[in-house]
C-alpha cells in the first residue's frame, strides 16, 4: 500500500474524526442555543479558561470513557457489544470515496486527493450505507427491550424505503455528469454554464455574446435542483436525526435503539451519527456543490494565473490548498445547513415519514430521471 | 491466481448447505433465507464462469453477470412475496412453524 | 414477398379509411351507451368511403401515369407472417398492389359502394328499432367494404383470403340484418354455410400453391411470386390414389386452378354452389344491390382474373370454368324467367350474368369478363336500387304479381329502371350491350372443347335475359295496376337521397360501354381523334396474360352483335305481348306447361335435391352419430367422466398418502429426484 | 499464493461457516439472519476478487442492504424471540434428507474433478458500469423491462398479501 494513500487516508481520518466530529457536538449545541436565543454550553472550565465552551466536547468524552459499559439482563451479548461497532464503522469508511481536492501534477508525480477512488465510487457509498443499517437493527434488537426493539423496527422500513428514494434521487446527477466515480463528478463541475443556453439549444436561436457570459458553474445544485432537495431529505432521513428521529424518538419509546446503551458504546452511536453529518456534508458538496471546485474559477485558470508569477510548482500547490480549503467550507456549509433544518423542523409522525418517501420523494424522482432524460436527448440532438 | 475449481466448489457447498436448511429447518423465514443461500450459490457460479470465460468470439461477454444481477432482482421480488406470505400465515396461525401448515392434503 | 413496383403509401387508406369507420361504429355500439346522431354516422360511413373512393381515384390516375408494362403500386405495410431465414425463408406481408386489375375492381367497389353508401341513408331511415340498426347497418357496410377491398388489393393469397373471409363474414351479418325474422337468420346461415365449402376448396388451394412453392425452393403466397413460377409449376403432379377419377397423378395446375375455382364458385353462386344467392336477398335491398351484385359476388370472377397466369396453365380447368359458367348462365336464366318476386328475379339474373363472366374467363376473355364485371356493377346495382325504390313506394310489397301500372306513380323511378333493363338486355349503345358482346366473342373464338355450344348458351341466355327482364319491366311498370286501391293514391317517389344516385348509376349504365368500346366499333369513331377504342383490355392486357387473340373480322362481329340484338329484341317484343298486350296468356302457357314449368319455378329443385342429399343426413349423422354416440357417449362418458373416475378411484385409495401437507416432505421427494439427476448426469 | 488467493480461502471459509451459522442456530432467528449477511459480504468480497465489482456492489446494496433487513424486519414485527416450536413430525425425513443433500454435494463435487481452464486476462473496460448498463439496454433490454414488471407485481403482492384487510 503506498505511503500516499495512508497519508491521505491519515489526513481524512483527522479531520473528520479527530476534528470534526467532537467539534460538532459543540458546534450543535451553539447553533441550537443561537436559534433558540441562549448562550449555550459554556461552562466547563480548563483552570478558569473557557473559550467559548470549546471543552465540553472534551468533557464529554471523559465523561463516557469512564462511565460503565451495561449489558441488560436477558440480552445478546455479542450483538449487543457489536452493534455500536457496526454503526460506526461504515460512516468512517464512507469518507475514502469522496475527493477532498483534484488531481494535481507536480512534475512527474500525480497526486490524487482522495483516498480511494474507484469507477463505482457513489455505489460504494450506498453499499456502506446500506450496511450501516445492521448496527442500528442490531441494536434495537440485541437490548432485550421492547423500547429498543420498536426503534430498530423503525429504523429498518425507514432506512430501506428512504434508501431506494436516495439511490434513485440522484440517478439524474450521473445522467449530467455521466459518471459514477466521485472525482470525475466533481471534475466535471469545475467548469461553468451558460444560463440561457437552453434558448440556443431548443429554439436554436443564437444567444447574442453578452449574453454568453451570464454563466452558473456547472454544479449539480443547478443542473439538477430537485435531485439536491430530495438527496438532500432521503439521505438525512437515513441518517435518523431529527426531524427525522423516529427509531429514537425520546418522547415516544424514550430512546429507541440505544435505550440500554451506555458510555462509550452509546458514545460510538452518537459520534457516528456526528460522522454521518459530515459524509452526507461531504457528500452532497461533491454531488450538487462542486466539490472542491472554486466557481468560475477552473483549476487550469487559477494554475495559469499564479504560475507566471510564482512558477508551476508553487501554483499547482497553492491550487490544492484553496481547493481542499474550499472544499471544506462547502462541508461547513452543508453541517449548518443540517444543524439549522435539524433544529427547525419538528420531528414528523411516522406514517409521514414513509408517506413522504413513498408517495412523494420515490414518484419525483422518477420524474427527475425521465426529465433529466429528455432534456440530455434534446441537447445530444434526440438521435438516441 | 484464483483456482475456479475452487470457485465453483465453494458454490456448490453452499447450495448445498442451502438445501440442508430448506429440507430440515421448520421456521418458515430461515428457510427463505435458505432459499437466498441456494441463489447466492448459483450466482457465485456465474461469475465464476463469467470470470473463466470472460471473452467470447473476441468480444467482451457479461452474461454472468447480467444474470446475477437479474437472479438478484429476481430474489427481492421472490422476498417480497415471501415474506408476505409469512406475515399473513402468523397473522392466521401465530406461528411460522412450517410443520403447522399441512392443510392442503387428503 | 413483394415484387417491383412504385411505392406508394396512399394505398393503405383506400381500405383503411372504411376500418376506421366501422371501428369506430364498432366501438360506439358495444361499448356507448347512447346512440350516436344519424348525421355522425352519416358522415362518417359515406364520407369514408367518398374518400376512399377519390384516394382509389388518384391511385388509379397514378397508375395511369405510369408505363404499360409497370403499372404497378405497392403498399407494404408490414411483415404479417415470417417464417423460416435462407433459402427456405417464408414471409407473407401486409402489402396492397394496385395494379391495373386491381384498379379496376377497387373503383367498381369504391364507387358504387359510395352510391350504395348514400342510397342505404333514405332506404335505412325508417330503421328505428331499438337495437340501433341504422348505425348497426352502416358499421357492416362499411366493414364490408373494408373486406372487399383488402380482398381486392392483396398482393397475396393469404391476405386476399382475409377479404374472402371477411366479405362472407360481411354477407352474412347483412343477410341476417333484420335477424328477429328466423327466416332471415336462416338464410344469412345459410349463405355462410354454402360459401364454407367454396372456401374450404380455395384454402386447400392455398396450400397447395404454398407446398408446391416450397417445394421449389420459394415457399411464398405472393401472386407476383406465382406467376414468376407458374412455368415450373406446371410440370408439377401431385399423387392421388389410383381409385380417384384421373388418377393416380393429377397436374397440380389443373387441381389448384380448380380449387381455387369451386372458391369462386362459392362466392360467386355458380352450379352447384348458387343456391344461396337467391336466398340471399332476405337482406337490406342496398346490401343485395352492393354486395350480392355489384361487388363481393363478382369476387369469384376477379380470383380467376388475378391467377388468369394458373388458369392459362391448366385447359382442362379453364374449360370447366367455361362449362360451368355456361350452364349457370342459362340455367339461371331460366328460373329466373317463372320467379314473382322482384329481387328474386334479380338475384337469378346476377347469378347468370356471372355464369357469363366465367364463360368470358373460361373462354380466355379475362379483360372482357373484367369489362362485364365493371358494367354488370353498374346496372345491376341500378336495378337492385331501383328495385329497392319501388319496395320503398309499395311499402315492402316484393310480389310482382301484386304491381303493374306504376310508371304513372313512380316516373323517375321507371325511367331509371328502364334503363337498367335496356342496359342488361343490351340494347345497342348500352354498356350492357358492348360487354356482353366482348363475351360471346370470346366464347365464339376461343379453343374451349365446344366452344361453339358455349356461343349458342351465350346468345341464348342474351335473348332470355331480354325476356325476362322486360317481363320484370312490365310486369312492374306497365299493364293493369294490381296494386291495392287505398295503397294506389299514397305512392309516390322515394326521397332524392334514393333517387339521385340512381341518376349516376342510369349515366354509367349507359355509357361505361365506352371505356372498352370494342375496336370494331371504336372505327366508327376513328375521323374524331379515337385511334385505340378498346382502352379497357389495352389498360387491362398487360397484367392479364394474353389471351387468345380474336381476329374476328368486323364483319363477323357485327352479324353476332345483330343476331344477339335480334335475339334480345325478340325477347322484348315476346314480353310486351305476354304481359301488357295478353295478360292471360303466361297462365295458359304455364298451366300448358305443367311440369316443366313447375320444374323451373321451383328451381329446378335444388335446394330440395341438396336438403335431402347433404342437409338431412347431415343433420341426422350429427345428432345420433356424433352428437350422442360420440360427444356423449365416447367423449364424455368413456373419456371425460371415465378418466376422472378412474384417476379419482387409484388417487383415493393410494396416491393420497404422498400429499401429506408437509412441506419438507415434498422437499425431500424433490431432493431424491435431484439426486436421480444429478447422478445420471455425472454417472 | 498470492494475497487475492488468501483473502480468497478466507472469504470462502467465512462464507461456509457463517452459512453453516444460518443453518445450524435453531434458538435464535436474528442471528441466522445476521449469519446470512455475513455470507453475503463474503461472497462480495469473492466477487471483488474475481473483478465482478458491480456485481460485487450490488450484492451488498440489494442483499444485504435491502432482502436481509427485510427478513429482519419481518422477524422483529412478528417477534421472534426464539423457535419453540412443537416437537416434529418428520425426524426420519429430515435425517434422510440430510443424507441425500451430502449426496447431492459429492455428486457436484465430482463433477469438478475434470480440470477448468486458467482464467484469463480481462480486457480493458470489463465489468465496468459502463458496459454492464450498455449489456443490460442493449442485449437484454428485454430482460430489464420484464424484470421491472416483476417487481412491480411482487410490489403489488407482498402489498396484497402483507395488508390486514383489503378496502
Amino acid at each position: 500500500m503506498p505511503v500516499e494513500v495512508v497519508i491521505k487516508a491519515l489526513f481524512i481520518l483527522a479531520v473528520v474524526i479527530g476534528a470534526f466530529a467532537p467539534i460538532l457536538t459543540w458546534v450543535e449545541r451553539k447553533q441550537s442555543a443561537v436559534m433558540q436565543d441562549r448562550i449555550g454550553a459554556n461552562r466547563a472550565d480548563v483552570a478558569g479558561i473557557r473559550i467559548l465552551g470549546l471543552f465540553h466536547p472534551v468533557a464529554d468524552v471523559i465523561k463516557l470513557m469512564t462511565k460503565e459499559d451495561v449489558v441488560p439482563q436477558g440480552a445478546n451479548r455479542v450483538m449487543h457489544l457489536m452493534a455500536p461497532l457496526i454503526a460506526a464503522v461504515p460512516a468512517v469508511i464512507s469518507y475514502a470515496v469522496i475527493p477532498f481536492g483534484a488531481v494535481y501534477t507536480f512534475g512527474a508525480r500525480e497526486i490524487s486527493l482522495v483516498v480511494a477512488d474507484p469507477d463505482w465510487g457513489l455505489l460504494y457509498i450506498f453499499a456502506i450505507g446500506s450496511i450501516a443499517t445492521y448496527g442500528t437493527i442490531m441494536a434495537g434488537w440485541s437490548s432485550n427491550n421492547n423500547w429498543s426493539m420498536l426503534g430498530g423496527l423503525r429504523a429498518s422500513a425507514q432506512m430501506i424505503s428512504y434508501e431506494v428514494t436516495m439511490g434513485l434521487s440522484v440517478v439524474g446527477v450521473f445522467m449530467v455528469f455521466q459518471t459514477l466515480k466521485l472525482s470525475d463528478m466533481a471534475l466535471a463541475q469545475d467548469s461553468t454554464f451558460r444560463l440561457l443556453g437552453f434558448v440556443d439549444v431548443l429554439f436554436g436561436v443564437p444567444l447574442p455574446a453578452w449574453l454568453d457570459w451570464l454563466r452558473l458553474p456547472h454544479w449539480g445544485i443547478f443542473v439538477q435542483p430537485l435531485a439536491f432537495v430530495m438527496f438532500l431529505t432521503a439521505i438525512m432521513a437515513e441518517n435518523k436525526r431529527p426531524p427525522f428521529d423516529m427509531p429514537e424518538g425520546e418522547s415516544e419509546i424514550v430512546a429507541g435503539y440505544h435505550t440500554e446503551y451506555s458510555g462509550m458504546r452509546f458514545g460510538l452511536f452518537f459520534m457516528s451519527e456526528f460522522i454521518e453529518v459530515i459524509v452526507i456534508a461531504g457528500l452532497v458538496a461533491t454531488l450538487f456543490l462542486g466539490g472542491w471546485a472554486i466557481p468560475y474559477l477552473s483549476q487550469e485558470t487559477i494554475i495559469g494565473a499564479i504560475s507566471p508569477v510564482l512558477g508551476v510548482g508553487f501554483a499547482t500547490g497553492a491550487c490544492l490548498v484553496l481547493h481542499v480549503l474550499t472544499f471544506f467550507l462547502k462541508v461547513i456549509a452543508m453541517i449548518w445547513l443540517q444543524m439549522a433544518l435539524r433544529w427547525s423542523l419538528p420531528r414528523f409522525r411516522y406514517d409521514q415519514v414513509m408517506d413522504l418517501c413513498w408517495k412523494v420523494l420515490l414518484p419525483l424522482s422518477i420524474a427527475n430521471v425521465f426529465v433529466t432524460g429528455l432534456v440530455l436527448l434534446t441537447i445530444q440532438g434526440g438521435s438516441a | 491466481m484464483i483456482p475456479l475449481e475452487h470457485v465453483i466448489g465453494l458454490s456448490a457447498v453452499l447450495f448445498v448447505i442451502g438445501v440442508l436448511g430448506v429440507a430440515t429447518r421448520r421456521n418458515l423465514i430461515v428457510i427463505l433465507m435458505s432459499i437466498e443461500l441456494m441463489l447466492n450459490a448459483v450466482n457465485l457460479a456465474f461469475v465464476g464462469f463469467n470470470r473463466m470465460w470472460p471473452v467470447v468470439a473476441g468480444e467482451p461477454r457479461l452474461d454472468g453477470q447480467i444474470f446475477v444481477l437479474m437472479v438478484i432482482t429476481v430474489a427481492a421480488a421472490e422476498v417480497a412475496v415471501g415474506l408476505g406470505i409469512v406475515i399473513s400465515l402468523f397473522r392466521n396461525r401465530d406461528s411460522v412453524d412450517i410443520e403447522e401448515v399441512s392443510l392442503l392434503k387428503w | 414477398m413483394v415484387s417491383a413496383g412504385t411505392t406508394s403509401e396512399a394505398l393503405r387508406w383506400i381500405p383503411l379509411l372504411p376500418l376506421a369507420a366501422a371501428v369506430f361504429h364498432g366501438v360506439m355500439l358495444a361499448f356507448v351507451r347512447r346512440p350516436t346522431p344519424r348525421w355522425v354516422t352519416i358522415a362518417l360511413s359515406c364520407g369514408s368511403v367518398a374518400l376512399s373512393f377519390a384516394v382509389a381515384c388518384v391511385a388509379f390516375w397514378e397508375l395511369r401515369g405510369l408505363a404499360p408494362e409497370s403499372r404497378l403500386l405497392v403498399d407494404n405495410l408490414y411483415t404479417w407472417i415470417g417464417a423460416g431465414i435462407g433459402d427456405q425463408a417464408f414471409s407473407a406481408e401486409l402489402a396492397f398492389v394496385l395494379d391495373p386489375i386491381s384498379a379496376v375492381m377497387a373503383l367498381v367497389v369504391t364507387g358504387v359502394g359510395t352510391l350504395i353508401h348514400v342510397y342505404s341513408i333514405g332506404y335505412m331511415d325508417d330503421d328505428h328499432r331499438e337495437d340501433r340498426g341504422f348505425q348497426r347497418f352502416f358499421c357492416y357496410l362499411n366493414l364490408f367494404t373494408f373486406s372487399m377491398l383488402v380482398l381486392v388489393l392483396a398482393n397475396n393469397l393469404v391476405l386476399m383470403f382475409v377479404g374472402w373471409e371477411g366479405v362472407g363474414l360481411c354477407s352474412y351479418l347483412l343477410i341476417g340484418f333484420w335477424y328477429s325474422d328466423r327466416f332471415n337468420a336462416y338464410c344469412g346461415s345459410k349463405a355462410f354455410i354454402v360459401n364454407r365449402i367454396g372456401d374450404f376448396a380455395f384454402l386447400v388451394g392455398i396450400f397447395l400453391v404454398f407446398r408446391a412453392l416450397a417445394d421449389l425452393g420459394a415457399p411464398s403466397v405472393a401472386f407476383a411470386d406465382i406467376e414468376k413460377h407458374v412455368s415450373q409449376l406446371a410440370g408439377l403432379t401431385i399423387s392421388v390414389p389410383a381409385w380417384m377419377p384421373f388418377g393416380p397423378e393429377w397436374s397440380l395446375v389443373t387441381t389448384v386452378a380448380l380449387c381455387m375455382f369451386v372458391g369462386a364458385c362459392g362466392k360467386s353462386a355458380q352450379i352447384p354452389l348458387h343456391v344461396w344467392l337467391p336466398d340471399a336477398m332476405a337482406g337490406p335491398t342496398p346490401v343485395s344491390a352492393l354486395i350480392h351484385a355489384a361487388t363481393m359476388v363478382t369476387a369469384g370472377v376477379y380470383l380467376v382474373c388475378r391467377l388468369s397466369f394458373l388458369f392459362a396453365a391448366a385447359p382442362a380447368a379453364s374449360a370447366v370454368v367455361a362449362w360451368v359458367g355456361g350452364l349457370t348462365a342459362i340455367f339461371a336464366a331460366t328460373v329466373a324467367v317463372t320467379q314473382t318476386d322482384i329481387k328474386k328475379v334479380l338475384a337469378y339474373s346476377t347469378v347468370s350474368q356471372l355464369g357469363y363472366m366465367f364463360l368470358a374467363e373460361g373462354c380466355g376473355g379475362y379483360s372482357a369478363a373484367l369489362f362485364h364485371l365493371g358494367t354488370h356493377a353498374f346496372f345491376k346495382a341500378l336495378l337492385f336500387m331501383a328495385a329497392g325504390a319501388v319496395i320503398l313506394a309499395m311499402h315492402h310489397e316484393q310480389d310482382i304479381e301484386k304491381m303493374g301500372g306504376l310508371h304513372r306513380r313512380i316516373w323517375r323511378t321507371h325511367i331509371v329502371f328502364l334503363i337498367g333493363v335496356l342496359a342488361i338486355a343490351g340494347a345497342p349503345g348500352f354498356s350492357g350491350f358492348f360487354s356482353k358482346d366482348e363475351v360471346l366473342v370470346a366464347a365464339y373464338t376461343s379453343h374451349v372443347p365446344g366452344h361453339q355450344w358455349l356461343y349458342a348458351i351465350g346468345v341464348a341466355t342474351a335473348g332470355l335475359t331480354a325476356f325476362y327482364m322486360f317481363r320484370l319491366y312490365f310486369q312492374v311498370f306497365w299493364g293493369e295496376s294490381r296494386v291495392p286501391e287505398q295503397q294506389r293514391d299514397r305512392m309516390r317517389d322515394a326521397a332524392p337521397v334514393v333517387i339521385y344516385p340512381l341518376w349516376v348509376l342510369a349515366f354509367f349504365s349507359i355509357f361505361a360501354g365506352f371505356a372498352g368500346l370494342p375496336q370494331a366499333y371504336g372505327d366508327w369513331f376513328r375521323g374524331w381523334g379515337v385511334e385505340e377504342s378498346n382502352s379497357l383490355a389495352n389498360f387491362l392486357g398487360p397484367a392479364l396474360v394474353a389471351g387468345e387473340g380474336h381476329a374476328l373480322s368486323h364483319s363477323t362481329e357485327y352479324a353476332m352483335a345483330l343476331a344477339t340484338v335480334f335475339l334480345a329484341a325478340t325477347g322484348a317484343v315476346l314480353a310486351w305481348v305476354l304481359y301488357v298486350r295478353r295478360p292471360g296468356l303466361p297462365v295458359r302457357i304455364a298451366r300448358r306447361a305443367g311440369v316443366v314449368y313447375r320444374l323451373v319455378r321451383d328451381k329446378y329443385y335444388v335446394d330440395e335435391v341438396y336438403d335431402a342429399a347433404v342437409v338431412r343426413p347431415l343433420v341426422r349423422v350429427s345428432d345420433r352419430v356424433l352428437f350422442r354416440g360420440v360427444d356423449a357417449g365416447l367423449i364424455d362418458g368413456a373419456a371425460v367422466n371415465g378418466m376422472a373416475r378412474a384417476i379419482r378411484g387409484i388417487a383415493a385409495n393410494g396416491l393420497k398418502y404422498a400429499q401429506s401437507g408437509l412441506t419438507q416432505v415434498y422437499i425431500f421427494f424433490m431432493l431424491v429426484g435431484a439426486v436421480a439427476l444429478v447422478g445420471y448426469l455425472v454417472r | 499464493m498470492t494475497a487475492s488467493v488468501v483473502f480468497f480461502y478466507a472469504f470462502a471459509a467465512l462464507a461456509i461457516v457463517s452459512a453453516l451459522g444460518m443453518v445450524l442456530n435453531v434458538r435464535n432467528t436474528v442471528a441466522s439472519a445476521l449469519s446470512l449477511v455475513v455470507t453475503m459480504v463474503a461472497l462480495a468480497g469473492i466477487y471483488v476478487l474475481l473483478e465482478a465489482h458491480i456485481v460485487a456492489v450490488f450484492q451488498i446494496m440489494v442483499y444485504a442492504g435491502a432482502i436481509i433487513v427485510l427478513f429482519l424486519f419481518v422477524v422483529m414485527l412478528l417477534n421472534l424471540r426464539t423457535d419453540d416450536f412443537a416437537p416434529g413430525r418428520q425426524k426420519l425425513v429430515k435425517l434422510a434428507a440430510v443424507v441425500i443433500a451430502l449426496v447431492v454435494l459429492a455428486e457436484l463435487l465430482r463433477l469438478l474433478t475434470t480440470g477448468l481452464p486458467e482464467a484469463p486476462p480481462l480486457p480493458e473496460g470489463y465489468g465496468g458500469y459502463a458496459q454492464v448498463g450498455v449489456a443490460l439496454y442493449t442485449d437484454y433490454v428485454l430482460l430489464v423491462e420484464v424484470s421491472g414488471l416483476l417487481l412491480l407485481a411482487a410490489i403489488v403482492g407482498g402489498l396484497i398479501l402483507a395488508k390486514r384487510r383489503i378496502g
